[in-house]
């Protein structure tokens, strides 16, 4: 005996199983990004610094559009199936397939940047004054690292102040060194970095690299999760999507391969199919149209 | 009778059209619900006799602080090493085996055998479904569990050995001890979870689409209905976990501070993190799957005593209505109760109040539940057999556990007996004499249709005594010890706080000999416990082979569409289509001929 | 001190131990009527369901009867659950929680430590005449500092430190509202790494210690003696050995204890010894 | 849960819906109008949000209450539309309305709990 249902929809609940079951499981997906979510909210609100702009905006809003423009071609691609239109079908899943994996590639590109971006703490204000002086200028040194740190966390807003044995220094370390540490630099023997700085506030020139000796420092830490409560969120729930979008892109691309196979043996069935997975693409949109302005804008 | 005898043939002459699928697709790889169902079953059993030997080992630390375990000691120091060193279970050793314990019993014993086993076996041929809804997404759910099942296992034989955090495995604890075994648990709790989801929707997708035509909602089974709301409890309450066990494991693999605050010093050195984070955070996320976790723990046995009292007492269930109701209300509410196991976490007073509030109405279901079918007793024609003596044990061993959760439930009395032997036994009395009696009823009373024969009730009745009694000598003095003050998790079962410990000279609440020797005691009696399933897992394999042979496909002559099928039932379920006429339990019916009526018997006055 | 009782000894004093705090009066009281309900609840059931089971086996009763039970019996028993359980809630629970707990007495009524629990030792400071507590930074923390206080404030010059896992206070009798009753104490307990519970059963408290925070309990000895402290929670291989003394000591006794412990936040920790 | 269902039909009978006019060409014509303006107003939306965080409004709560205001209702768009959520079966509605509840209790009572949390936090060990 086969198993009814499973194109053709169930009287009394209108829904054929694949339907239920999609949506069932979108449902936990719910409570797993709602657990996510809650996370995010816990920390930020426990925490009395958290940084702000940290995240390249113009590359986020057009992998928003990206995502936005692979779900309208997904579901175009079920319509046309719905039409008739095997051809339209297979032309709008191949631009879906190609939106996520541009996603995927201008989000690796993020992280890469992240994972060679360092910030430096020192052991105490005059050695942080000492350096800001050489990065920044004479004069202006401590005033501009001061104005970094204040806009970083947003602190005209927030009752946290400005703290000189908290301050550190953005920046890159010489030959772009992927998630080095300390402590991995220190077993390297390594007694200096060369250290190119952050553009002050509000410019784009960054100034001349610096060089800093390690015993000064007493952390050292790229933009990785180990970083702050911060990235550590971000990268966890991220990587999490991203991997849902490599999932999705999977299942779509299996479904273009398979599609004239499947027109030909139950056209009802493929539609079926195209439905479910674009239910979870679209799911996968929604989770993003979130993150974007959480971890982005605010 | 003669009519069900006839369709057994019937599906034997038609099972010989099927073309045989080979080893490995039959019992390996297979989408058939009913050997996933046995597969389940079968690792569900090992890993509960597992998760009791390591009990075992730790009883013996307690009894006796420091002393090397005979025989067993020698083989535990030749498997792990240094943390059984000549035979002694380290504190180290002893935490993992208690974090293991948990884990085990809870997430690979007990939420497979009751969810799982019986879930698939059952289910689908209660509701007349020729299969799960999706044949191939249960068997990924049985693969996870089987890996996830693996790493656990595995990780005991790592360097460092397995998880020591408790099955809490609170932060930052967890995180701070440096073995990898946190590491390795965290990992396989994500394959145990994935594989539960995965069930999870599987469940309730059959249970909505694939009921036969008739069955009805108030048509199910009490046993479907608890299934049912298991399902969503797994679907809705594991995401967060899994949720935090991501947020663990990168804590823990890649050095960030979800769980861990700012300034922590361990081992005199300041930790070097970044800090930020919360431990509390952990707390939440791990019993908001917590506490429903252990409505999954009770359900199934609910449904499971549910079936057979039914069946054994030759009436309706009393109060099938409520029962239902009861049940879903049980898993709405368990959700907004989590925090009473947080109470003394330094929460604010206003959200205790909420929590003990919540604890209070939850409670109350789980009244109407024990009062249903305590009530559905009167009035039956009751048969002592081995399947309905431990479906009857559950009745009182769940109650004392669930009074007992009362007094935790307040936090003025959690006061004293928080993190106490007290929840020891409080939970235990309801997992061990109560769920895990009603799953050895559900292993009697299913047994005939999955294997054609029945268990011994010589062997069993053993079994039932012996289990019975064991059970209460372990579990209630441990109540004695808890309000007494023992705590719980320790290693030298309290020889630190004894009497007999020169340093607790003059110390007027050190614990007395009584207290002590109450754990030599337990130990005695588990030992007892473990001696009463030697007939029990004898009567397994014996009876598969020489056990007495049923005479028909419906041998307690129940009413529900699970003994309508062919014995075993064969591919496909149903040797004929199933329409349901009525509901789950028309036994002794006024008028009908045999005092049980199958749900899809015709209707006799359509039949005029 | 006590000698050892019996089960039989034990069970009557409802295998409590020794009291020894105002309000454990009422955790006693309360944990009491809570049994009495579940022992009536019991005895009630498991009467019913033994008669039941005799009387409806199967060879004295052969038929069953479709109907069964009519209701009453079973509705009013739940209804009493429902009752006795709001009436523990709102008339005992909420109430008592609101006057031990979350009532705080007035710091300077009252005796106050600051009580810090590590891998597996408990130690205690005292904030001397002055009543305050020196400035305290764990950066700081050294073999020598062990609560990390920081030197250069003089709130903390008076301030004085327990030997690990001896923590003593006085026992004054005082008199509020006329009535007499003892000087309470606050603690206000941290932890350095993981978390820990700090339970002395005599007193009927627990608190956890969390990570990252400052958490206040309070409660009244009423007699002197030497109790337990127990580590309530699970917090690594030393767990079941992280006990300590809680010591209430007359007011002559516990000057004399306090004089010979160190003050500077440099002196290194005495030996349990 | 479910209960809405509790005197189902058997399979054969009448659905809950004129389920074949969902698919007649006509009427997927005339949804692929509405996607595409679903679309626009997806992209519209996050301009707006992206231009927010541009025109620095200075209320941090004003500006996070309007960007998860945008979102949400983007959300509600690419819900409603694309996942046909504005019509779907009463059994869907009731999933996800369990699935709501029970999100506000994680989210709402965690919150809750930890702002109803007495006691002050050690701030780079110190308390603060
Ligand atoms: C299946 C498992 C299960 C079940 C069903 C329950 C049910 C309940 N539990 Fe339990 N509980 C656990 C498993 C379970 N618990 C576990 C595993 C822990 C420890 C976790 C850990 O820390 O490791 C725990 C811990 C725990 C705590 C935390 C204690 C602490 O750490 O300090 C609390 C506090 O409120 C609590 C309360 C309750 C309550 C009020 C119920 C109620 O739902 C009970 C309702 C039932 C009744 C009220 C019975 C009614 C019966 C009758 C009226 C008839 C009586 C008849 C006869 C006796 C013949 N439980
Ligand atoms: C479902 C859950 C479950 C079950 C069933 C059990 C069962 C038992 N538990 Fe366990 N226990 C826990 C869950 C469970 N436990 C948890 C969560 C903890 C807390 C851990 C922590 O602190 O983190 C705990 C802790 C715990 C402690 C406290 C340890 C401490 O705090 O230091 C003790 C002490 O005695 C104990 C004892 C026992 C005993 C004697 C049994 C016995 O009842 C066991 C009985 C077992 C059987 C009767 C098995 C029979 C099965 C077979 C014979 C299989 C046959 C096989 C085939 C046919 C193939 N348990
Ligand atoms: Cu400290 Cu247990
Ligand atoms: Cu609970």
């Amino acid at each position: 005996m086969e198993i009814p249902y499973t194109v053709k929809p169930r009287p009394d609940t209108g829904l054929y199983n694949a339907k239920l079951g999609i949506w069932l499981f979108l449902a936990s997906e719910v409570m797993l990004f709602g657990g996510l979510f809650s996370s995010y909210i816990l920390l930020r609100v426990g925490a009395d610094l958290w940084p702000h702009g940290m995240l390249n905006i113009p590359i986020g809003t057009f992998n928003t559009f990206v995502l936005i423009a692979s779900s309208v071609t997904v579901v175009m691609s079920w319509a046309s199936l719905k039409l008739g239109k095997l051809d339209a079908f297979k032309k709008y899943m191949a631009l879906t397939i190609l939106c996520a994996l541009g996603f995927l590639s201008v989000k690796s590109f993020e992280y890469h940047a992240k994972f060679t971006h360092y910030d430096v703490w020192f052991k105490d204000a005059a050695t942080a004054e000492k350096y800001f002086k050489a990065a920044y200028g004479e004069e202006k040194g401590v005033e501009a690292a001061r104005k970094l740190f204040v806009e970083r966390f947003h602190l005209h807003n927030t009752k946290a102040t400005y703290d000189a044995n908290q301050v550190q220094i953005g920046g890159h370390i010489e030959g772009d060194p992927l998630c080095a540490t300390l402590k991995k630099l220190l077993a390297a023997k390594k007694e200096t970095i060369q250290f190119t700085p952050d553009a002050p506030f509000g410019t784009h020139d960054h100034p001349k690299p610096i060089e800093v000796k390690l015993s000064d420092v007493i952390r050292l830490s790229s933009y990785v999760p180990s970083h702050s409560t911060y990235f550590a969120i971000y990268f966890t729930i991220t990587a999490l999507h991203g991997l849902h979008v490599l999932g999705g892109a999977i299942v779509l691309t299996y479904f273009l391969l398979t599609a004239d196979k499947w027109w030909k043996k139950n056209p009802e069935q493929l539609a079926n199919r195209v439905e479910v997975g674009g239910l979870f693409w679209h799911f996968v949109d929604l989770v993003w149209i979130f993150l974007f302005p959480v971890l982005y804008l605010l | 009778m003669q009519a069900t005898t006839s369709t057994h043939t019937e599906a034997a002459h038609s099972h010989e059209h099927h073309h045989d699928p080979g080893f490995l697709r039959a019992y390996v790889f297979s989408t058939d619900h009913k050997v996933i169902g046995i597969q389940y079953g079968f690792t569900a059993l090992a890993f509960l006799l597992f998760g009791f030997l390591l009990m075992m080992c730790m009883r013996w630390q307690i009894a006796k602080p420091g002393e090397a375990m005979p025989v067993v000691g020698k083989l535990l120091e030749s498997l792990l090493g240094d943390v059984a060193k000549g035979g002694v279970i380290s504190p180290d050793l002893y935490n993992a085996f208690g974090a293991m314990h948990g884990t085990i019993m809870v997430f690979l014993a007990v939420v497979p055998l009751a969810f799982a086993a019986f879930g698939n076996y059952v289910v689908p041929l209660q509701i007349g479904a020729v299969d799960m809804a999706f044949p191939r997404v249960n068997m990924a759910s049985y693969q996870c569990f089987a890996v996830g099942g693996v790493i656990m296992f595995v990780s005991f034989f790592i360097p460092g050995g397995a998880a020591q955090g408790g099955w809490t495995s609170y932060s930052p604890l967890a995180t701070i001890i440096p073995t990898n075994g946190q590491t390795f648990w965290l990992i396989g709790m994500v394959f145990l979870i994935t594989s539960s989801l995965l069930g999870a929707v599987n469940f309730i997708a059959t249970v909505i689409q694939l009921r036969a035509p008739g069955m009805t909602w108030l048509r199910m089974p009490f046993f479907v209905w608890t299934q049912f709301v298991t399902a969503f409890i797994l679907l809705l309450a594991f995401p967060p976990l899994e949720a935090a066990g991501i947020l663990q494991l990168i804590d823990k693999v890649l050095g960030s501070s979800f769980f861990i605050p700012t300034g922590l010093v361990v081992s005199g050195k300041p930790y070097d993190v970044s800090g930020g984070g919360s431990p509390l955070l952990w707390q939440h996320l791990f019993w908001f799957l917590g506490h429903p976790e252990v409505y999954v723990l009770i359900l199934p046995a609910m449904g499971v005593v549910g079936e057979i009292v039914a069946c054994n007492t030759r009436k309706p269930l009393w109060g099938y209505k409520s029962l239902v109701y009861s049940v879903l209300a049980v898993g709405f509410i368990s959700f907004i109760v989590w925090a009473h196991h947080m109470y003394l976490t330094g929460m604010g007073t206003k959200i205790s109040t909420f929590f003990q509030t919540t604890t209070m109405i939850i409670s109350i279901p789980s009244v109407i539940i024990l009062t249903c079918l305590f009530m559905s007793l009167w009035g039956g024609s009751i048969r002592f057999n081995t399947p309905m003596l431990f479906a009857l044990a559950f009745l009182p061993m769940f109650g004392i556990g669930g009074l007992t959760g009362l007094p935790l439930g307040f936090n003025f009395s959690d006061l004293h007996l928080h993190d106490s032997y007290y929840v020891i036994a409080h939970f235990h009395y309801v997992v061990a004499p109560g769920t895990i009696f009603a799953l050895f009823a559900g292993v009697y009373f299913w047994y005939p249709k999955m294997t054609g024969r029945y268990m011994s009730e010589t062997l069993g009745k053993i079994h039932f005594w012996g289990s019975l009694i064991g059970m209460n000598l372990v579990f209630m003095p441990m109540f004695f010890q808890g309000l007494y003050g023992m705590s719980r998790r320790m290693s030298d079962g309290g020889a630190t706080y004894a009497l007999t410990n020169t340093a607790n000279e003059g110390v007027v609440t050190a614990f007395t000999g009584t207290v002590m020797k109450l754990n030599v005691f337990v130990t005695h009696a588990a030992v007892l416990l473990l001696i009463a399933q030697v007939p029990f897992i004898i009567n397994v394999f014996m009876s598969m082979f020489n056990g007495r042979k049923v005479e028909s496909d419906n041998p307690w002559d129940a009413t529900t569409l699970d003994w309508q099928t062919p014995t075993p039932p064969p591919h496909g379920n149903f040797a004929k289509e199933i329409i349901v006429h009525r509901g789950p339990y028309e036994y002794s019916v006024p008028g009908h001929p045999t005092d049980f009526t199958p749900q899809n018997a015709p209707d006799p006055k359509a039949a005029k | 001190m006590q000698p050892n009782p019996t089960f039989l000894e034990q069970l009557q004093q409802g295998f409590m131990p020794i009291l020894a705090s105002e309000h454990g009066k009422d955790v006693d009281y309360f944990l009491l009527l809570i049994h009495y309900l579940m022992a009536a609840l019991f005895v009630g059931w498991m009467a019913y369901f033994l008669y039941a089971l005799f009387r409806f086996r199967k060879s004295a009763n052969p038929k069953a009867d479709y109907v069964g039970a009519k209701g009453a019996l079973a509705n009013n028993a739940e209804i009493a659950v429902v009752i006795v359980e709001a009436i523990l809630l709102i008339a005992f629970a909420i109430p008592l929680w609101a006057k031990a707990v979350e009532k705080f007495p007035a710091e300077k009524d009252a005796t106050v430590l600051r009580l810090v629990a590590e891998q597996f030792s408990w130690q205690a400071r005292y904030p001397g005449k002055d009543g305050k507590f020196g400035a305290q930074d764990m950066r700081l923390i050294t073999d020598k500092n062990p609560l990390g206080y920081i030197e250069k404030d003089t709130a903390g010059a008076d301030d004085r430190l327990s030997p690990p896992k001896d923590i003593h206070v006085p026992l004054v009798p005082v008199k509020v509202d006329g009535k007499d009753t003892f000087k309470p104490v606050i603690v206000h307990l941290t932890t350095k790494d993981v978390i820990h519970s700090f339970k002395v059963t005599a007193m009927r408290i627990t608190q956890d210690c969390m990570p990252g925070m400052s958490i206040a309990v309070h409660f009244t000895p009423t007699r002197v003696g030497k109790f337990n402290i127990t580590c309530a929670q699970l917090c690594g291989n030393g767990h079941a050995s992280m006990n300590g003394l809680f010591v209430v000591d007359s007011p002559e006794e516990y000057e004399k204890w306090l004089a010979g412990k160190t003050t500077a936040a440099g002196g290194a920790p005495q030996s349990f010894e | 849960m479910s209960h809405d269902h509790s005197h189902s039909h058997g399979p054969g009978e009448a659905c809950d819906h004129g389920h074949d006019d969902h698919n007649s060409p006509e009427y997927i014509q005339k949804t692929i109008k509405k996607y595409m303006m679903v679309g626009g107003i997806l992209f519209g939306g996050t301009v707006l949000t992206v231009g927010m965080y541009y025109v620095h409004i200075p209320s941090v709560a004003i500006t996070i209450a309007v960007a998860l205001l945008i979102a949400t209702i983007k959300a509600g768009f690419v819900a409603g539309v694309f996942m046909h959520l504005s019509d779907e079966r009463k059994m869907i509605y009731g999933v996800l309305a369990c699935t709501v509840f029970f999100l506000i209790g994680l989210m709402g009572l965690t919150i809750w709990a930890m702002h109803d949390f007495p006691f002050f936090t050690l701030v780079g060990g110190k308390p603060s």
